[in-house]
């Protein structure tokens, strides 16, 4: 990576903390209903969405803040799908090529290597990466994701964040086996690296991406991580994880250790405060647009479902409409 | 009696049983340490320890699957899956093998496995977290569909489905999960497969389960303020369904609505309507109705209420009888 | 015009959407070389080549999965499931994702996939070769369910699933797929929707899809020999549903008797019953009757013929209809 | 193995081969409705359920007529499966524990590890063992029941044939993975065997017993095999393959290669025309008791569907006894 790009890496890094930071307390004041934070894993998301070129195809889950913050997604449209407002977001998915979020862990694995498989079809030389955590592996998706992949050697590269938990699950419970390895055993590529070194990561993530591009298939990258607060607003971590493990976290922080990183190769002080000056507007003007961002009314549930709605769905809809009065 | 909280008075039926019956089994995802997520097995894991409380990895089928090889080896599981709209990677082993395992082995193994699965919607789930399968399962020749309403029902029908020796789904309510009510921890003994009257009523008669019970209720009420009665029947147990009691309880009124959160199309209440057509047609004085979901998935969490059958549709539907 | 089978028919609509429409891709087990194990992908992968027609692994579950992704990146796939029962492991594919990433992206991902499925029983196949999905599928919003009976249908039905913009559960019924007649091959240009009355009757109306259309024309001809004259409506789209031409064929008989292979509780019969209480009420002289499965798990095959709906239980339920 | 098993599995492979060939004609006749033949993977069944005791579970799939054999199976209640007179076979699965055949690919996998769980559970030291192919290992639930085992330490052995095709998909297309590295994924060991060579498959599936035995958890076999006939009787497997492929398998017959090893340490002809002799008894034996038996009356379909049948199924029967008349 070069100078630029690590200065880059940090900037989005510290954005998407920043981002974090706010959609908890945004939650605590009731105008978010949960959010999943993602503190501690932004060199895992940032670096590894930085090493794709806008092309590529991006299927997150439900944690992936740092992956939209590095791939540009309106942040307000991210945030409204934990406001309830739409199920997957309501970002521009195709504009950003960043699939709607996915809720049910470890289904969306097969529909990166679906969109892989088409690339590939199609004679592109674009990637799908498709982000997930270490308990998603468990699904029997997952397996059949790779199968897939390995067989119509897909351009898809897999990216596991092992964040060591899976709500109240340790990883050590989630598996017997080392999650990198599931690639060998489906005929590609698996690698591990340390989830808070970004550079690591950008290597890694580039690496899979050029072989994919060049027609050798898919990689799974295991991104060892840490989650520094609990699953989710609703969770409670203190039930199941010692306050030590949290803070051996925080202190060895992906963010400290890309500003040292930055500090020690001479970036001055006074740009990390613009960076951070650049954030808290950010933050902000999240804040704002978020207030005055309005849900989509009831009735469009129906708009979606079909691509034109058949009679009796209409029907509903005017039903729903004379129910809600002129208002709604 | 204790005031008690369906969360609550389900803790108290599973802690009965693993205590009652050393060979319940309680496992599925974070229901050890953490206690569930909705905290229904707290602190089982503490009092009965790992080897009959414990957490599996992510996976529904997995959890579905060694469930029926538990049975096989004389277990009594009661797993739980986190929420309704994941129990669906589990619907192939439920289908496949959990319903038809007695009667593909002729009767040699008994599936004694109630599947626990927090429910319908209501508390603004993000998606997948308020789905409404019951009429899949009910569709499934070999489980049996129960689901309470209150918490004493809560606990009274958890312990029988769990003495059960046929799989259970059991469905829980989550947007009644925190009311509270006297709930006596003795088990009641009944059978599954017993509607309830939980309010009698002379003009037209409410049928619903699970979390609709409560509305209907509140529809009752409200049009008791009008002069118009209405009875409410609970169906708790879908399969087996209890239609003697549907029958009588319409054939006084004539006049019936049917709620559900699931959608319209093909839903439960459907079958119910079907029943009715069936069993009295002869006393009905206006066509049966439905109140469901609207044929769409379900809807985020900010317009819910919007898909979720509120007081005054039923109470239209409730006109459309009275007034036919 | 050409004597085909329904096979022979299914193939043509498959070789004529692949030659229309470069982007439509056929895939699943065994549907390459082998042609498909009904052979209703014969020669395709020949003519169109490996890129285009191709066998995966054997998992469902990922063969749906990939269905959604490759209809994201543009294309139009028509996967093969082997066999009804084989669709249980990708339920989840098609109830979490196939059915609502159209509603999920908010209208920025079509969805273009018809998932082609031989379907119901009556061919003596193994346990899970012989099931009745199809109310699991109409229960689920977002997805179309379409079912043809003959063979003309299932070339004019294909081609229009395919051209379909949404997701369709295509349901082949296996016990016709060798049943021959003059097929014209020119794609009708019919929209899905429409259900069919494929014979004219004044005494009561035979409702029913799939297998059963064939079986209800048997039932009406026997009764003809009796003086009675029956009305066979053909639903051919479960959903949408063609309530209009339901509730018109209904309402000049009066009578209906609603078929299928399914078990009863929570069959798709139920929701015509229910649609026929709600919309026919008025015009019913006799309550609806169902003639269907048993609420058993589907036989094995020396004793199914004593489960589908056979023309006696079906004469028996149109007695009823008509002595009421 | 010493002399007398490895002679014993000789007498069951070959009676298991015979078997087999007369089920293909009973097939043909019209006796069956369809068959899918194992002949040639006669070593990697028999003498795999050799190594392991009486009171260890067999989960068997659809092809696994050798190891019913090798289990004492009632041959009668086992081939009445196949003429449709009960799904998952008319055997007594309890005596001979060995569990009702699985019709749907990789399902029963969850199944073994599920009763094994039970088996640690209660301190006994029994062990459960599933059979099915390489095409199975491309499920979920396959990947999902690796993964349970490997977290539960589940005493149970995962055999896998790998016939090289699953109906007309050769294995390379299956995966691009080499099928016994799946064990090591999932954090056990896993084994690749010569499957036409009964005692290598007896010697990997005793170690894994034994392993599992002593608590070490379980273990995947992947075998070798060949099938010679088609994937069942209504296949036609010269559209997909090779008869020089089947050539080849036939001239490396596992039953041939068992008899030469033992013809080499002194067996006498007369020892194999004997046990020819016994074959051929127990063939026609079966022949006459498959003719002689009845299917279960259609009534019994409601027999097993609940312990006890709901009023609604109980009146349901009736009507079904009534419809077929005294005679039913
Ligand atoms: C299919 C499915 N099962 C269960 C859940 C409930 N659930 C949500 S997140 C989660 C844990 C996921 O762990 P992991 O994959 O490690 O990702 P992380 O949350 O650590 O980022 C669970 C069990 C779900 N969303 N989907
Ligand atoms: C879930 C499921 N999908 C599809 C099928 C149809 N089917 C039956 S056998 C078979 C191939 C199985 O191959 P393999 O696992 O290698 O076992 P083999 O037949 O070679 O013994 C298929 C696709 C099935 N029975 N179950
Ligand atoms: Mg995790
Ligand atoms: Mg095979």
């Amino acid at each position: 990576m070069d100078a630029d790009r690590l200065r880059e890496t940090y900037r989005l890094m510290l954005l998407a903390r920043r981002y974090d930071e706010e959609a908890v307390r945004l939650q605590r004041q009731g105008e978010l209903v949960a959010f999943p934070p993602m503190s501690g894993q932004e060199a895992a998301q940032v670096a590894s969405v930085l090493a794709l070129s806008p092309a590529d195809m991006v299927f997150p889950s439900y944690r992936e803040l740092g992956v939209a913050v590095g791939r540009g997604v309106d942040m307000t449209g991210y945030m409204l799908a934990f406001r309830g407002a739409w199920n997957g977001g309501l970002y521009d998915c195709r504009r950003n090529r960043f699939a709607p979020m996915a809720s049910s862990v470890g289904s969306h694995l097969l529909h990166a290597v679906g969109w892989a498989m088409g690339a590939r079809l199609d004679g592109r030389d674009e990637v799908a990466i498709v982000y997930f955590g270490e308990g998603a592996t468990s699904e029997g998706d997952a397996s059949e994701a790779f199968n897939f992949a390995g067989v119509f050697r897909a351009p898809v590269v897999f990216f596991c964040q092992n964040n060591g938990w899976a709500i109240s699950v340790p990883a050590e419970r989630q598996s017997a086996g080392e999650i990198w390895r599931r690639g060998e055993a489906f005929g590609f590529p698996g690698v591990r690296v340390d989830g808070g070194d970004a550079e690591a990561v950008f290597a890694a993530t580039s690496a899979a991406a050029e072989r994919a591009r060049r027609g050798e298939g898919p990689t799974l990258i295991e991104a060892l991580t840490h989650r520094f607060g609990p699953h989710s607003t609703a969770d409670d971590d203190t039930r199941y994880r010692e306050r030590a493990e949290v803070e051996t976290a925080r202190r060895n922080d992906p963010l400290g250790r890309l500003r040292a990183r930055l500090a020690a190769s001479g970036v001055p002080d006074s740009w990390f405060s613009d960076a951070e000056d650049e954030a808290r507007l950010a933050v902000s003007e999240l804040r704002a647009s978020l207030a005055a961002a309005e849900n989509p009314p009831a009735v469009e549930m129906f708009d979606f479902v079909y691509a034109a709605p058949p009679p009796a769905l209409a029907l509903q809809r005017s039903q729903l409409e004379e129910l809600l009065g002129p208002d709604a | 009696m204790p005031e008690l909280s369906m969360v609550q008075a389900l803790n108290a039926a599973l802690r009965h049983c693993l205590a009652a019956h050393d060979r319940t089994l309680v496992f599925g995802q974070d229901v050890g340490r953490l206690g569930g997520v909705f905290r229904v097995t707290d602190g089982l894991q503490h009092e009965f320890g790992e080897r009959r409380v414990f957490d599996t990895p992510l996976a529904e089928s997995g959890i579905v699957g060694v469930a029926v090889g538990l049975a096989m080896a004389g277990w009594r599981p009661v797993p739980e899956i986190q929420f309704d709209g994941f129990s669906f990677p589990a619907l192939d082993q439920m289908l496949t093998n959990l319903a038809k395992y007695r009667g593909r082995s002729r009767g040699a193994y008994d599936m004694p496995v109630t599947l626990r699965l927090p429910s319908y919607g209501g508390i603004g789930g993000p998606e997948h977290h308020s789905e409404s399968p019951e009429s899949i399962y009910a569709h499934t020749a070999g489980l049996k569909v129960v689901t309470p309403s209150c918490a004493q029902e809560a606990f009274n029908l958890l312990v029988a489905a769990i003495r059960d020796p046929d799989p259970v789904i059991f469905m829980e309510p989550k947007s009644r999960y925190w009311a509270k009510e006297e709930v006596a921890l003795e088990p009641a003994g009944l059978p599954i497969g017993r509607a309830c009257v939980v309010r009698a009523g002379s003009d037209a008669t409410l049928v619903a389960w699970g979390p609709m019970v409560h509305r209907c209720l509140q529809v009752a009420s409200a049009a008791e303020e009008d002069g118009v009665s209405l009875g409410v029947l609970d169906l708790r147990c879908l399969v087996p369904l209890d239609e003697a009691t549907l029958l009588t309880s319409v054939a006084e009124t004539g006049r019936a609505v049917v709620v559900h959160e699931a959608p319209r199309t093909a839903g439960f209440a459907a079958e119910v309507s079907a029943r009715l057509m069936e069993g009295a047609f002869g006393s009905l004085k206006a066509p049966v109705q439905r109140v469901t979901g609207w044929d769409v998935p379900y809807p985020s969490g900010a317009v819910e209420q919007q898909y979720i059958p509120s007081v005054d549709r039923i109470l239209l539907a409730v006109q459309r009888v009275l007034d036919y």
